[in-house]
């Protein structure tokens, strides 16, 4: 499966102004249950689900600073079906980029 | 901005986490700067501009602009990791100061050598620098007329090179800048083995038990290869790292024996480790009885200075440097018996404990050690003989040829082994390991030429410090320099190079890709296409052949080194510049331009333009209506092929990661002279270095010399010259990324702190270095990765605005007439504001 | 007078024309004549504000926005682990490692970081605060094109 | 040195032997007399023996930890305010500096008997003498450092910003001491497997 597909797919708000951070993580999970997992990662504010392989999500999340981000990432391995949560990318935003 | 730069972001940072995750993409060639961005970005492969370690990596284009680069993942140099250069190499093209278009010295709209640049058309500029080669040749024949190249020149403008130079005008005067790089550890390689190179590989690096770097800083001069001692050192048991040299460095740091002895030392430790392994009962005699023979070294050489200079009228033997009688293993352990363990730790100020654990790396036959060397040991007035004392241990002990066992030489560019050493740009040597001096050679090099028999210039030319000096003195008249910055490069520049640029008799052509200070220097600057705006191909330290298409179009009018040369070999007849008994006896050359002779000639021409793999383009080869490089590609394979330097097919090379030569039947070699691993090893012969006619390694007996200059009462510091990791030689690429200028802004000179609180200088306080031939300004650095011990300095060599050359010696080692940059005498004095 | 002499004086008061080699900075080009002795600039201090830079491409390694001056990086110790690795994020507030630096030679997944990348400093390093020495006209993918 | 133990012997007979031919009073004077030579002298002495001069006296210090500060802010750094050796290896108190000397005469032990008087035996037990610094900073609140970097003066806005948070988080609060995270500032850092940094969970346990 293509990283394309999950763009659609993504159940964030539209990013807001003065957000600053893009991250992504790769969630390690039960093949059975990663479609669950991904829904319910995927209802959480300002972030998405890119894709979803196996046991395995990509996930980009948004966010003001780079704290929030972590802290994200500590709520989806606090899932009860997530198994590994690892930040893989993460950037800060130029402030033209923000706009 | 927009939402969409956004979206890209993300697209990318999804991109890159799905890789990690190991989700393949849809994207074609490797997922990195992925998502939808990728699928407009075209991916291709080429080897780092920058280092000899050769990395690979993956080259990102978007409407004929490079936007991004990273590690090639199926490079086995470096499976995926760059250094911060090749990080950042995307930007080493486009400073804002690229020259495009040639610029030639003119007054009142003539050429004139006082007068100020000014642009011109690539005829007018081939046109006056025909005029004068042909005048120089007219005057003072092929001896006035000469061309400094590089190491950094791709296989096929060296190749191209070589050919004019020789072929052409039958002057030997070529060198490459490679001469101030690795020329005494290609000389050891020639002298031990008969057959340059190294025997082993980087798979070493993943097999030794104990690596030794004299005299080389790799955790910045080579950080990838640095990596993989890092990864072994750190994930074996007992696996250990020595670490020799005249400062503590970066190096040091994952050192279990670092070793700081007095400049020079090096020698007499290298005896002093032999004598271990002899006292000690450790010498592999079954290994040395049958596969070594031992010669004795000419010893008083001289230093490679002028003839009036009074250490080389002093110096007995320096009139036959190279020479060497037989001797044999007696007399051997008798002459290294001298260097005892205390004799040698009061001389090189080394703690005599360290001593002993650096030698029973060596001399314990379960340790596999390789040894690793660069600038330390062949920037040295004895580099020769350090190489060759290195080679004595493994050879003492059959650590050599084999995995995880071996003397391993590093170099400084990209293709200081691709173009200066295999094509053979040095001005004794001829492609493939053969010689200008030897009949034989030349009559193989005719036929493959298809020139007269007896065509070729017999004599040696200027090596690159001997060019600088004859410029100055008058006697070469022309010279042509490519893809360096010599004027920064060499020693003694302001009393030699820049005198001899500068010398009203002498016309100076420098092709860059940036104005230089050699540029600066020149009468006519040629605009050079760099890296990826050409065809290319570089050799690196390990033998790796690699290959690069041209991904995106130079600037302006700037063209490639090698058209520059091909072209320039139309405006010449061969009765303008051969022999007129030549042509008498050959009627047949008479009236085809050099062009025609040389590259036009059925074999260079022999591929057509359809060859080119579809969807690349290739300047050079549309230019000239023929695929350029293939022919000269393919008719220099053949001088290797059959001979222990084989290559495979050009084509295959666009396809694959580079392979090590020899290339036998489709598959590389990883180690030499080893039966089972090496093909031109016969069944049954176990090891044989085949390189020399007896099959037999030389052990040399040579002695600790002092260096040509050492400190006294009034220069009382060593002064060492080398670079830092973020920057690449003269600066002229890494100066010009913000990011690397920004890491590294400016030279400094790294002093010992307790050294700067006695004289008096505070940390960061301008002070001038100053020796016998010259000074410059720096800033003193007390801090930092280089913490220096009493009585060494070092200073970098990359900055434009402290030519540390000026300052340097040109001693050079006799027999490899390379450059001894890290001794000479200096003072440091206080600027007071 | 000495046509050497001569020569490198007219060096001296003549201008190039032409605007490339004209923009003179001899930081980066050298001096003409480049054989004299000018002024060392001042080292620029270095950026130290830990503000985070804005990459090119994603696999442009940061930069590193604090002062390293005086951090051991050996065989002993990483300062940089110390702060960057996973375990300790948290009470550093220190960005955490990308998982790709878990990855050895062979692709495997390390459960940390792998010790081909212990020596952060080869990769990422941190900047003074000057202008570049000229401009660089790079364009990364995300402005390429359209413009 | 047989010479010498005879002369020692001699002494120490004329010493014990008690007075017979002198008067109170002399016996009382001469000694606060020679009390005053003896502190003073005993004073100077150990001031002496607090310079950087006499530390870097013994090629131990000379060649292995003084090198190392002399590339540190700690000798020089914007304003030149400097540390030597004795201010922040030896207490200003005098009790503690009392017992600081005598542990420090340990280290004149190890110089005297070659426990360390190589690079290789000192790098071997670098450890364990780092391990007893730390130990002693962690014991005193780190009150070297303190003399001259007092907490309630740190101006914050003056710092980094990484710098200011983890000052508020863990110092100001008191939560740690200086020395849990700065180590290694001045010298190099022995094999550190197993010592958390200061801002971790887990703290170092150190032997004092």
């Amino acid at each position: 499966m293509a990283v394309d597909a999950g763009l659609a797919a993504s159940g964030a708000a539209e990013p807001q102004l003065g957000t600053g951070h893009i991250a992504s993580a790769v969630i390690s999970t039960h093949p059975a249950q990663a479609n669950a997992l991904a829904a319910r990662i995927a209802s959480l504010p300002e972030t998405e689900v890119h894709a979803v392989v196996g046991g395995r999500i990509v996930v980009v999340m948004e966010g003001a600073h780079a704290r929030a981000l972590a802290d994200r990432l500590d709520a989806i391995a606090a899932l009860p079906e997530t198994l590994a949560a690892a930040m893989v990318f993460e950037q800060a935003l130029e402030p033209m980029d923000r706009a | 901005m927009t939402l969409a730069r956004r979206d890209l972001i993300k697209a990318q940072a999804a991109a890159i986490a799905a890789a990690a995750a190991g989700i393949p993409l849809a994207a074609e060639a490797q997922p990195v700067a992925g998502g939808r961005a990728a699928l407009e970005i075209k991916w291709s492969k080429a080897p780092c501009r920058f280092c000899g370690t050769g990395c690979g990596v993956m080259v990102g284009v978007k409407d004929d602009h490079v936007v991004a680069t990273h590690g090639d993942t199926q490079a086995e140099v470096n499976r995926g990791l760059n250094c911060v250069k090749g990080y950042f190499l995307s930007k080493i093209m486009y400073g804002a100061d690229r020259l495009t278009t040639p610029l030639l010295r003119k007054r009142n709209g003539v050429y004139a050598k006082d007068g100020a640049f000014e642009p011109v058309s690539w005829d007018e500029a081939f046109d006056v620098m025909a005029a004068q080669v042909k005048r120089i040749l007219k005057e003072k024949g092929p001896t006035g007329i000469g061309m400094f190249g590089s190491g950094q020149w791709t296989i096929w403008e060296g190749y191209a090179a070589t050919k004019l130079m020789r072929a052409g005008f039958r002057s030997n005067n070529l060198d490459p800048n490679a001469r101030h790089c690795m020329a005494s550890a290609a000389f050891a390689f020639m002298r031990s083995f008969g057959m340059d190179e190294p025997m082993g590989c980087y798979d070493d690096f993943e097999q030794a038990d104990a690596f030794v770097l004299w005299g080389s800083n790799m955790a910045e001069m080579h950080p990838i290869l640095w990596t993989r001692i890092t990864d072994r050192r750190l994930s074996t048991p007992d696996c250990k790292v020595a670490v020799l040299s005249t400062f503590t460095n970066r190096s040091s740091d994952l050192a279990d024996i670092p070793i700081v002895f007095k400049p020079g030392t090096d020698l007499a430790i290298l005896n002093y480790i032999a004598n271990h392994i002899i006292t000690t009962g450790r010498v592999n005699k079954d290994f040395v009885r049958e596969h070594t023979l031992f010669l004795k070294a000419q010893t008083d050489i001289g230093y490679g200075l002028r003839p009036d200079d009074p250490r080389e009228k002093r110096a007995a033997g320096a009139k036959d440097p190279a020479a060497t009688t037989p001797t044999d293993f007696d007399s051997y352990a008798a002459f290294v018996a001298d260097y005892t363990l205390e004799k040698v730790a009061a001389l090189s100020g080394v703690e005599a404990s360290q001593l002993h654990a650096l030698a029973e790396l060596y001399a314990d036959p379960k340790r596999k050690v390789v040894s690793l060397w660069t600038m330390g040991f062949n920037q040295h007035v004895r580099g020769v003989w350090a190489n060759q004392l290195c080679y004595n241990l493994h050879l003492l002990t059959g650590k050599i040829s084999e995995p995880g066992n071996g003397p391993f030489s590093l170099t400084g560019q990209p293709s200081a082994c691709g173009t200066a050493r295999e094509v053979g740009t040095f001005a004794h040597r001829l492609p493939a390991d053969m010689l200008v001096a030897n009949p034989a050679h030349r009559k193989h090099t005719e036929e493959l030429w298809g020139l007269p028999e007896g065509f070729l210039n017999p004599v040696p030319g200027y090596h690159a410090v001997q060019q600088d000096r004859m410029l100055k003195d008058g006697k070469l008249n022309f010279l042509w320099v490519q893809v360096n910055n010599n004027l920064q490069a060499a020693p003694n520049s302001a009393n030699e190079t820049w005198r001899g640029y500068r010398n009203p008799d002498n016309f100076i052509v420098v092709s860059d890709a940036y104005p230089t200070v050699t540029a600066k220097a020149a009468d006519l600057i040629l605009p050079s296409a760099m890296w990826v705006e050409k065809e290319g191909a570089y050799g690196n330290a390990e033998r790796r052949t690699a290959f690069w298409h041209q991904l995106v179009t130079p600037p302006g009018e700037a063209r490639s080194d090698v058209w520059q040369v091909v072209e320039f070999s139309k405006r010449f007849t061969t009765d303008e510049v051969w022999p007129v008994e030549t042509l008498a006896a050959h009627p047949q050359y008479r009236g085809k331009t050099l062009f025609q002779v040389l590259f036009r000639n059925g074999s260079v021409d022999r591929f057509p333009l359809t060859d080119i793999e579809s969807g690349y383009a290739c300047d050079d080869s549309q230019r000239f209506g023929f695929y350029l490089q293939k022919g000269l590609f393919e008719e220099y394979a053949a001088f290797g092929r059959g001979h222990g330097h084989d290559l495979a097919p050009f084509d295959t090379y666009h396809q694959v990661r580079g392979l090590r030569w020899p290339v036998v039947d489709g598959k590389e070699t990883r180690w030499r002279y080893r039966e089972g691993l090496d093909p031109y090893v016969k069944p049954g012969q176990g090891i044989r270095f085949y390189g020399r006619p007896d099959g037999r390694a030389v052990i040399l007996t040579a002695p600790y010399e002092p260096p040509a200059e050492s400190p006294d009462a009034e220069y009382g510091f060593w002064l060492v010259t080398g670079r830092v990791l973020e920057h690449w030689h003269s600066g002229s690429m890494t100066m010009r990324v913000p990011e690397l200028y920004r890491a590294f802004p400016g030279a400094r000179v790294f002093m010992n702190p307790l050294d700067a609180r006695r004289l008096g200088i505070n940390q960061g306080a301008e002070v001038e270095v100053i020796s016998r031939r010259g000074l410059i300004r720096s800033r003193i650095e007390i801090r930092g990765r280089n913490r220096m011990p009493p009585g060494v300095v070092f200073v970098p060599w990359f900055d434009a605005s402290q030519l540390i050359n000026q300052v340097t010696l040109d001693a050079t080692d006799p027999i490899s007439k390379q450059t001894d940059f890290k001794k000479c005498a200096v003072k440091i004095v206080p600027v007071v504001a | 007078m000495h046509p050497l002499l001569l020569a490198a004086l007219v060096l001296c008061v003549t201008t190039p024309l032409h605007a490339q080699v004209l923009s003179d900075t001899p930081r980066l080009s050298g001096n003409t004549p480049p054989t004299e002795a000018v002024k060392a600039v001042p080292v620029p201090p270095m950026v130290t504000n830990d503000v985070r830079q804005m990459r090119n491409y994603p696999e442009q390694p940061p930069v590193i926005p604090h002062a390293i001056e005086g951090y051991q990086l050996t065989l002993n110790t990483n300062r940089c682990l110390s702060c960057h690795a996973r375990q300790f994020t948290t009470g550093s507030g220190a960005p955490m490692i990308s998982v790709t630096h878990f990855m050895d030679r062979d692709g495997q997944v390390l459960t940390d970081v792998t010790p081909r990348r212990y020596f952060c400093t080869a990769c990422h390093v941190p900047q003074a605060d000057a202008p570049p020495l000229v401009p660089n006209t790079f364009r990364d993918s995300l402005s390429s094109g359209g413009r | 040195m047989r010479g010498l133990w005879s002369f020692a012997r001699c002494v120490w007979g004329i010493i014990r032997r008690p007075a017979t031919g002198l008067s109170l009073g002399f016996l009382t004077l001469g000694g606060f007399a020679a009390g005053v030579v003896f502190w003073g002298g005993f004073n100077t002495a150990l001031e002496y023996a607090n310079t950087e001069t006499f530390c870097v006296s013994c090629h131990e210090m000379r060649d292995n930890v003084y090198p190392e500060l002399a590339q540190t802010v700690h000798f020089s750094n914007r304003s030149g305010v400097r540390a030597t050796c004795a201010d922040c290896h030896v207490p200003h108190d005098w009790t503690y500096k009392i017992a600081r000397k005598m542990q420090a005469s340990k280290e004149v032990w190890g110089a005297l008997f070659g426990t360390i008087d190589t690079r290789e035996k000192f790098l071997g037990k670098r450890r364990e003498l780092a391990g007893h610094e730390w130990a002693r900073l962690k014991a005193n609140d780190s009150l070297e450092c303190r003399n001259c970097h007092s907490a309630v003066a740190m101006d914050l806005t003056k710092q980094a910003p990484r710098a200011a948070t983890l000052h508020s988080r863990y110092l100001l609060t008191g939560e740690r001491t200086c020395i849990d995270c700065h180590k290694g500032i001045a010298h190099q850092l022995p094999d550190m497997t197993g010592v958390p940094p200061g801002w971790s969970d887990e703290q170092a346990v150190l032997k004092p």
